[in-house]
């Protein structure tokens, strides 16, 4: 929008943001990208995952700082060099990832960036314990404020990071997918917050791709797409299709592309009444050669537990894993490998990547021994075979020396799945496969893990994802509470359907 | 942006470039001190004190090597002092009294391997911090070398081959320093052109990825502390056969020099980085600066100073050289 | 944190609360208060002269160098950093002590030059790890070998003594309140307890667990997590300080053998107290009681005429099954 | 027999007839001993004769070690206070640091003897002369220079500049040897640390850089076989070398002597009978008698066989022969102490 009139409305804005670019080692992030916040008012960011916003949210929260581009609040132009500027703006950030010390109790977190202080300077305990009790019976959640926050689930953990906005005088309040895990109920008070926010003259930023919410939400949505700023528009001005179409770009088919055919009756992986000490209870499902078994579930559901336990990584306290006919020890993953299963992390910086390590090595780990003579390695041949999967991948890195931690998200998620199909798996399960990578790359994931199952891998794949799930799946299996609570065929399956499974 | 970090690079040396940016600096700083002491003490390169550097810092080499793959597991062994000193006390004990260098030097080794074995127990399976198990396992050391002798071991049959493994020569070259270059090299090519060494830098850069990846992360770190204690019990051969007697007292302070060496060449102390070739350097840069100080008689409470200083520099320009590749 | 930031909104509100017992009752605390009843009593009935006031009070005034320097260490740990520096700077801050009393006859100006010093070696340490970035158990190894190096130059490796012979400075080491409880003891019970005030009821004290326990969370809540961690390792270059002072005045001279070896103790005897290496867990309370009973130990042990052998090996052991007791309880939470 | 021996010793010494009547008047039943570093073999020995002699008048000698570590030492002799010993015997880690532990001690009405080394407001110390009996071996290794190494004496020093007790005995070896060989030099002054590994590489770098280097001396056993071994790992023979240690505290020296064509000089120190006359001072001091401000404890050089004069060797553990040891005569007072490095 023209500068002069940004400028002429700047004391009625509570921020705008203007030509905002960033750009990471072999990606641009964001692209000359504005945004103008109202006091009072609900304005809903949107896109896809590496569409931008959690990169625009995390300049506007200090944690980033832009390349280029202004930031005002209520007309004045500011910087945010840390945190600490965005919180002295009145600018409160709740993040995706729960931002909490798991040592603390819940009151603690509650204040820990303003710490109530006594005219000596003590902390006032007993204030922080009144005031977040008395914060949570506000908003109507309930939680034991004394309880170490670690020690809480994940979806109360996120209500504690949400409530933690109305304990601080901000202006602004940006919530990063705040409702990823929450159950519909605690949605149900996450909307009840932002309109005590917005009734106290606060502008609240809410960032999801989830569109239910945002219609009911939001006065005004803008949608980014791959770091470019789409639209801005009222949302009555909005239905579905048209979001949709600004989200992604075309039409959501194509984001699936289909080759395989129907999948084999051969029994790949079977999994008989599996337990955990920790979270799941009774799970039995199969997955033949050639089908992907999509696991849905709001988090907590127990999606990247059953993912773990099945691939040998955490222990099981009951039940029977099978690949292939051949019987899993438990808690033993060299034999879970050898058998011809392997885990695509959700988390790929802390269970897939060794960032300092060139290219090769993070893709050729797996199946050094397959390049190995007396445990000496061939390492022409693994370079030659590390090669032909760069380029079979379209995988954009200089050389295979470059320290993977140099490449983009889409392209070290490339890098991990190449790791397992060079191993060659009968059995891949893929947590949250595109998770924080950007759209273009996302397509090429989907293609890749279609051409997984044509090939005859069975691929199991968790997602809290619904167009990735009703997309790509064969078959759907719903969690909740450490179970399978539905099972739905690829025909049967719906948003509506999948969702309410969920809830369980 | 990108094209910035990438070198090029040869086949395999995927890894060894990492840390290869690092180690120009030591061979600067090596050369520039041996240029600079055999300018002020011509002594400086007179065969028997090349030698004797040489002798001097194959002690370390030998422990260092197995120092190395336990750093770049991102564990430490600070319990090789003290196993080092009760080694030599164990070996000419055994040898005085079965009156056999080789069952000695056996038992000696075999001791230093069963430290390794306890560290990496307690590392592993009771997962204590490994800085802290190995201080303790010190202490323990420490202690009971002189529960089992409080004074030194004399070498009573005097045995020709036991005065050779420390004293001997193959021609020019001291057995020790001939020694420490075959483990130099095995460790050499372990590291850098075997699944073994691959997987161990892969445990130390991300050891859950490579648990995922099915590798036994537990038991190879088990198997790096191991094989550090068997060095330890080779170098403890060398140290009392040097000595002429198991002495309770030796090995003070030998665990610092050790991590120091390793540390100065390039490996990281988090894992994942560093090459036995940084720890040849960041040996012979410590044994040089601690022979110089007494050629050029200076006063030897620098040989504390200096390499304190070093270390701390070194580590320094390390750090300063990735973050500007990082950029 | 700055109080411009903090709210208006609750200081209007009532008096904070103190609750240390929230302190005391952590459970691995517990455990340890009742490791150390266990072993006083074994000693009072296997040691004779063990369970007498003065002895009992001896081992608080020799615990109580261990336990002021430990507290610094605790908190550089709980930082989530650590220092080994202790042991030097104990030899190193003496000399400006003993040299400036020696010059002014002035036991004020003799502290002075000694906390002096032992701000500036914090201040390096701090800077080097904090700011500049460097392991900061590399910093503070080398800043171990530094000063004792430069101990022994300065000193040609004599002691230097007190040729002042200051009663008040003889009385710091030597001494007792009531003719009971040793000074050094008092100061460190006075120490202890502002320290655990600090990190109980100070922001700064909270902004140090929560450093320790997530860097990159304490950033987001807007904390200067390199200036924390700064001031973390100026304070226990300073507390180390205090405890060499004492130690001066024990030894009535500066010597340069004091503190080999210190900095392990330490160490010993915070991580002994369930201060967690990777930083945001234990409580100074937790390293008080670590002190105290590898101090009781010593001496009980000492008392039944053990030699230091047996006292090594089973330091090392308790500390050993300490630490893996300590992290089984933390992988079953 | 061993009492008549003590009777033949004393004899000789400042306070005979103090402890011939001591014998007869109440002696201590508990002594205290914080050793500053128990774990070596001298002070080994040094218990062993204060536990013998202890033994002959019905006492029991209690030991704490200092482990070299200052702190303790006070801590340590706090303890022997509070468990009220009826003497007190400190060898300090460190001299100046043991002063206010004395005033304590008075203050305490404990009688404090002292081992090793004089420390300002004492009342008594045992200790051999270090000056001395470097001095005392430096004239032997004069002569034998003078007759075997052709009068000429370039001396490597294994020193240990830590302690002023070695300082000591370093400089008295050097100013001994010059009394037959004027222009004696002293070519390397090493810090070994007082351990054999560093001596060994310290050492090591010396001889490779003076090769000429015809006299090693150690300020005890494990400097001095350092320094020979370092000699020997230099692939060098030991026909013009002479190799002089200082201690004899164990059987290392013994063992040398046996093997090693050069060890040909040791400047024993007897612990034994330090620990010994410890015990004695321990007893007149309890029995408030005078007792002079500084009881020497002898030493003598040994060459060649002549160990064999003084101890009896089976398998690992040597048995003092009391006569001969006693029948040394200490000298009444040192030619220097510690006092005089301060100058």
């Amino acid at each position: 929008m023209p500068a002069d009139l940004a400028v002429a409305e700047a004391p009625a804005l509570a921020l705008e943001m203007t030509g905002i670019s960033k750009r990471f080692p072999g990606v641009v992030a964001l692209n000359d990208v504005h945004l103008r916040l109202e006091p009072g008012k609900v304005h809903a960011l949107m896109g896809e995952n590496g569409a931008g916003k959690s990169t625009l949210i995390k300049i506007l929260a200090g944690v980033y700082e832009k390349d280029s581009g202004t930031i005002r609040i209520g007309g004045r132009e500011i910087e945010i060099l840390h945190p600490s500027d965005a919180l002295k703006r009145g600018i409160k950030v709740v993040f995706q990832e729960i931002a909490l010390i798991a040592e603390f109790t819940v009151a603690e977190n509650i204040f820990l960036e303003e710490y109530p202080v006594g005219r000596g300077g003590s902390i006032r305990w007993r204030t922080i314990r009144k005031e977040a009790r008395a914060l949570f019976e506000r908003i109507g959640f309930d939680v034991d404020t004394d309880a170490r926050t670690g020690a809480l689930p994940v979806s109360q953990q996120q209500m504690v990071e949400i409530a933690r906005a109305l304990a601080h005088e901000a202006r602004i309040v940006v919530m990063d997918e705040p409702s990823s895990s929450l159950t519909p109920n605690e949605v149900g008070l996450l909307f009840k917050v932002i309109r005590r926010l917005t009734s106290l003259g606060i502008a609240v930023l809410y960032v999801s791709h989830k569109l239910d919410e945002v219609f009911e939400i939001a006065d005004t949505v803008t949608v980014l797409r791959d770091g470019r700023h789409i639209s801005t528009r009222p949302i009555a001005e909005h239905t579905n299709d048209t979001l949709i179409q600004d989200m992604i770009g075309r039409r959501i088919e194509t984001l699936f592309p289909r080759e395989r055919g129907p999948a084999s009756d051969r029994i790949a992986l079977s999994v008989k009444n599996l337990s955990t000490a920790a979270k799941l209870k009774d799970i039995s499902f199969e997955a033949r050669a050639g089908e992907v078994v999509g696991f849905f579930g709001l988090m907590g559901a127990g999606r990247t537990e059953l993912a773990k336990a099945i691939v040998g990584f955490d222990p099981i306290s009951g039940g029977e894993i099978s690949i292939g006919g051949k019987r899993l020890h438990p808690h033993d993953t060299r034999t879970a490998v050898s058998l011809g299963i392997g885990l695509l992390s959700e988390d790929r910086k802390g269970e897939g990547l060794m960032l300092e390590l060139p290219v090769v090595t993070n893709l050729s780990l797996a199946a050094l021994e397959e390049f190995a003579r007396l445990g000496l390695i061939d390492e022409s041949r693994e370079r030659a075979a590390a090669q032909s999967f760069v380029d079979r991948f379209r995988i954009r890195t200089p050389s295979l020396e470059q320290p993977i931690k140099n490449l983009s998200g889409g392209n070290q998620q490339k890098v991990l799945l190449a790791r397992w199909l060079m191993r060659g798996l009968s059995v891949i399960v893929v947590d949250e496969p595109t998770r924080g990578i950007d759209v273009g790359a996302k397509s090429e994931i989907f293609a890749l893990i279609d051409r997984l199952a044509s090939e005859g891998h069975a691929v199991v794949m968790m997602t809290s994802e619904m167009p990735e799930l009703l997309g790509l799946s064969d078959r759907i299996l719903v969690m909740a509470g450490g179970r399978i609570t539905e099972s739905f065929t690829r025909e049967q399956a719906t948003q509506e359907k999948v969702l309410n499974a969920a809830i369980g | 942006m990108v094209s910035e970090v990438s070198h090029p690079a040869g086949p395999g040396n995927a890894i060894g470039r990492l840390a290869n940016n690092s180690q120009i600096v030591l061979i600067a700083v090596l050369v520039i001190l041996c240029v600079g002491v055999s300018l002020a003490e011509p002594q400086f390169y007179s065969g028997a004190n090349v030698i004797a550097i040489l002798r001097q810092a194959a002690l370390v080499m030998i422990v260092g090597a197995g120092m190395t793959m336990l750093l770049i597991t991102a564990e430490v062994d600070l319990s090789v002092g003290a196993s080092l000193a009760f080694v030599g006390v164990v070996a000419m004990d055994v040898i005085n009294i079965t009156n056999s260098v080789a069952i000695g030097s056996l038992a000696g080794i075999a001791f230093g391997g069963l430290v390794g074995l306890v560290n990496g127990f307690v590392v592993t399976r009771l997962k204590v911090n490994s800085l802290i198990a190995t201080i303790g396992t010190m202490m323990i050391l420490q202690g009971s070398v002189f529960l089992y002798s409080r004074e030194a071991v004399q070498n009573h049959h005097h045995l020709a081959a036991f005065v050779d493994i420390g004293a001997g020569y193959v021609g020019p070259l001291p057995i020790p320093v001939i020694v420490a270059a075959l483990f130099f090299a095995v460790a050499y090519v372990l590291l850098r052109h075997t699944t073994l060494g691959r997987y161990l830098y892969a445990i130390g850069a991300n050891q859950k990825a490579a648990r995922l990846s099915g590798i036994r992360a537990e038991r190879l770190k088990l198997f790096a502390f191991v094989v550090t204690g068997l060095l330890v019990g080779v170098a403890g051969l060398v140290l009392v056969s040097l000595m002429n007697a198991g002495q309770p007292t030796a090995g003070r302070g030998f665990e610092l020099t050790v991590v120091a060496a390793v540390i100065l060449g390039g490996t990281s102390l988090a894992g994942g980085r560093g090459t036995l070739l940084g720890t040849l350097l960041g040996v012979l840069v410590l044994k040089v600066i601690d022979n110089a100080i007494i050629l050029l008689q200076w006063n030897q409470d620098l040989q504390m100073i200096v390499p304190g200083v070093v270390l701390i520099l070194a580590t320094y320009l390390d750090l300063a050289k990735r973050r500007a590749n990082a950029r | 944190m700055p109080p411009s930031v903090s709210l208006g909104r609750s200081n209007r509100l009532g008096a904070g609360a103190v609750d240390a017992f929230a302190v005391l009752t952590r459970r691995s605390d517990i455990t340890l208060v009742v490791a150390l009843i266990v072993l006083i009593a074994f000693f009072a009935f296997t040691a004779e002269y063990f369970f007498t006031l003065r002895n009992l009070t001896n081992v608080l005034g020799q615990a109580s160098l261990a336990m002021i320097a430990g507290i610094g260490v605790a908190i550089v740990f709980i930082s989530g950093e650590v220092d080994v520096s202790v042991g030097s700077l104990q030899a190193a801050v003496a000399i400006p002590l003993i040299v400036i009393m020696n010059h002014t006859e002035s036991l004020t100006l003799g502290l002075a030059g000694a906390l002096a010093l032992g701000l500036a070696i914090g201040v390096v340490n701090g800077y080097l790890s904090a700011y500049v970035g460097i392991n900061s158990l590399i910093v503070t190894l080398g800043m171990l070998f530094v000063l004792r190096g430069g101990v022994y130059l300065y000193t040609g490796k004599t002691a230097i003594p007190d040729d002042v012979g200051l009663d008040s400075f003889f009385a710091l080491g030597n001494e007792s309140l009531f003719g009971v409880v040793p000074y050094p003891a008092v100061v460190a019970f006075v120490l202890l307890l502002v320290f655990m005030y600090v990190m109980r009821h100070r922001p700064f004290g909270r902004m140090v667990y929560a450093v320790g326990g997530n860097a990159e969370v304490a950033r987001l809540a807007g904390y200067p997590v390199r200036w924390v961690k700064f001031v973390c390792f100026v304070i226990s270059s300073l507390l180390a300080t205090i405890s060499a002072i004492l130690l001066a005045s024990r030894l009535g001279s500066a010597v340069h053998l004091s503190g080999l070896g210190f900095e392990f103790q330490v160490v010993a005897a915070v991580v002994l107290g369930g201060v967690s290496l990777s930083g945001g867990i234990g409580s100074l309370f937790g390293m008080a009681l670590g002190v105290l009973i590898l101090s009781f130990l010593s001496n009980g042990l000492g008392m039944l005429d053990l030699a230091t052998e047996w006292q090594l090996v089973i330091t090392g052991i308790i500390i050993i099954v300490a630490v893996a007791f300590d992290e089984l309880k933390r992988r079953r939470a | 027999m061993t009492r008549t021996i003590a009777k033949l010793l004393l004899a000789g010494t400042a306070f005979a007839a103090l402890t011939a009547g001591a014998l007869a008047a109440d002696t201590p039943k508990r002594i205290g001993y914080v050793v500053n570093y128990g774990t070596h073999e001298w002070y080994q020995n040094v218990i062993k004769g204060m536990k013998a002699h202890a033994a002959e008048i019905g006492a029991t000698v209690e030991v704490k070690d200092a482990n070299l570590d200052v702190a303790k030492e006070v801590s340590a002799a706090e303890d022997f206070i509070a468990q009220g010993v009826d003497v007190l015997i400190i060898t300090p880690v460190n001299e100046e640091g043991v002063v206010p532990l004395l005033k304590r001690a008075k203050a305490a009405n404990m009688p404090v003897v002292l081992e090793g080394n004089p420390v300002k407001g004492m009342t008594t110390m045992v200790a051999i002369c270090d000056y001395d009996t470097g001095y005392m071996a430096g004239v032997e290794a004069g002569k034998y220079a003078k007759d075997h190494l052709g009068g000429v004496a370039k001396v490597m020093n294994v020193g240990l500049p830590l302690l002023s007790a070695t300082v000591l005995r370093s400089n008295g070896f050097m100013d001994g040897i010059r009394t037959i060989i004027p222009d004696a030099k002293l070519v390397h002054d090493l810090d070994g640390g007082g351990n054999p590994d560093r001596a060994l590489e310290v050492s090591t770098a010396a001889l490779a850089q003076n090769p000429d280097i015809n006299i090693i001396y150690g300020i005890n056993d494990s400097s001095s076989l350092g320094g020979l071994q370092a000699w020997k790992a230099a692939g060098k023979s030991q026909d013009n070398l002479l190799v002089v240690g200082t201690g004899g505290e164990g059987l290392a020296f013994i063992n040398a002597m046996e093997k090693e064509p050069s060890y040909k000089i040791e400047a024993a120190m007897f612990p034994e009978k330090e620990g010994y006359t410890t015990i004695d001072a321990a007893i007149a001091l309890y029995q408030k008698k005078e007792v002079p401000e500084h009881i020497v404890s002898p030493t003598a050089p040994m060459m060649g066989d002549d160990w064999k004069k003084f101890y009896d060797v089976a398998g690992t553990t040597r048995t003092p022969k009391w006569d001969a040891i006693n029948a040394l005569t200490p000298p009444a007072k040192c030619m220097k102490t510690a006092a005089d490095l301060k100058k």
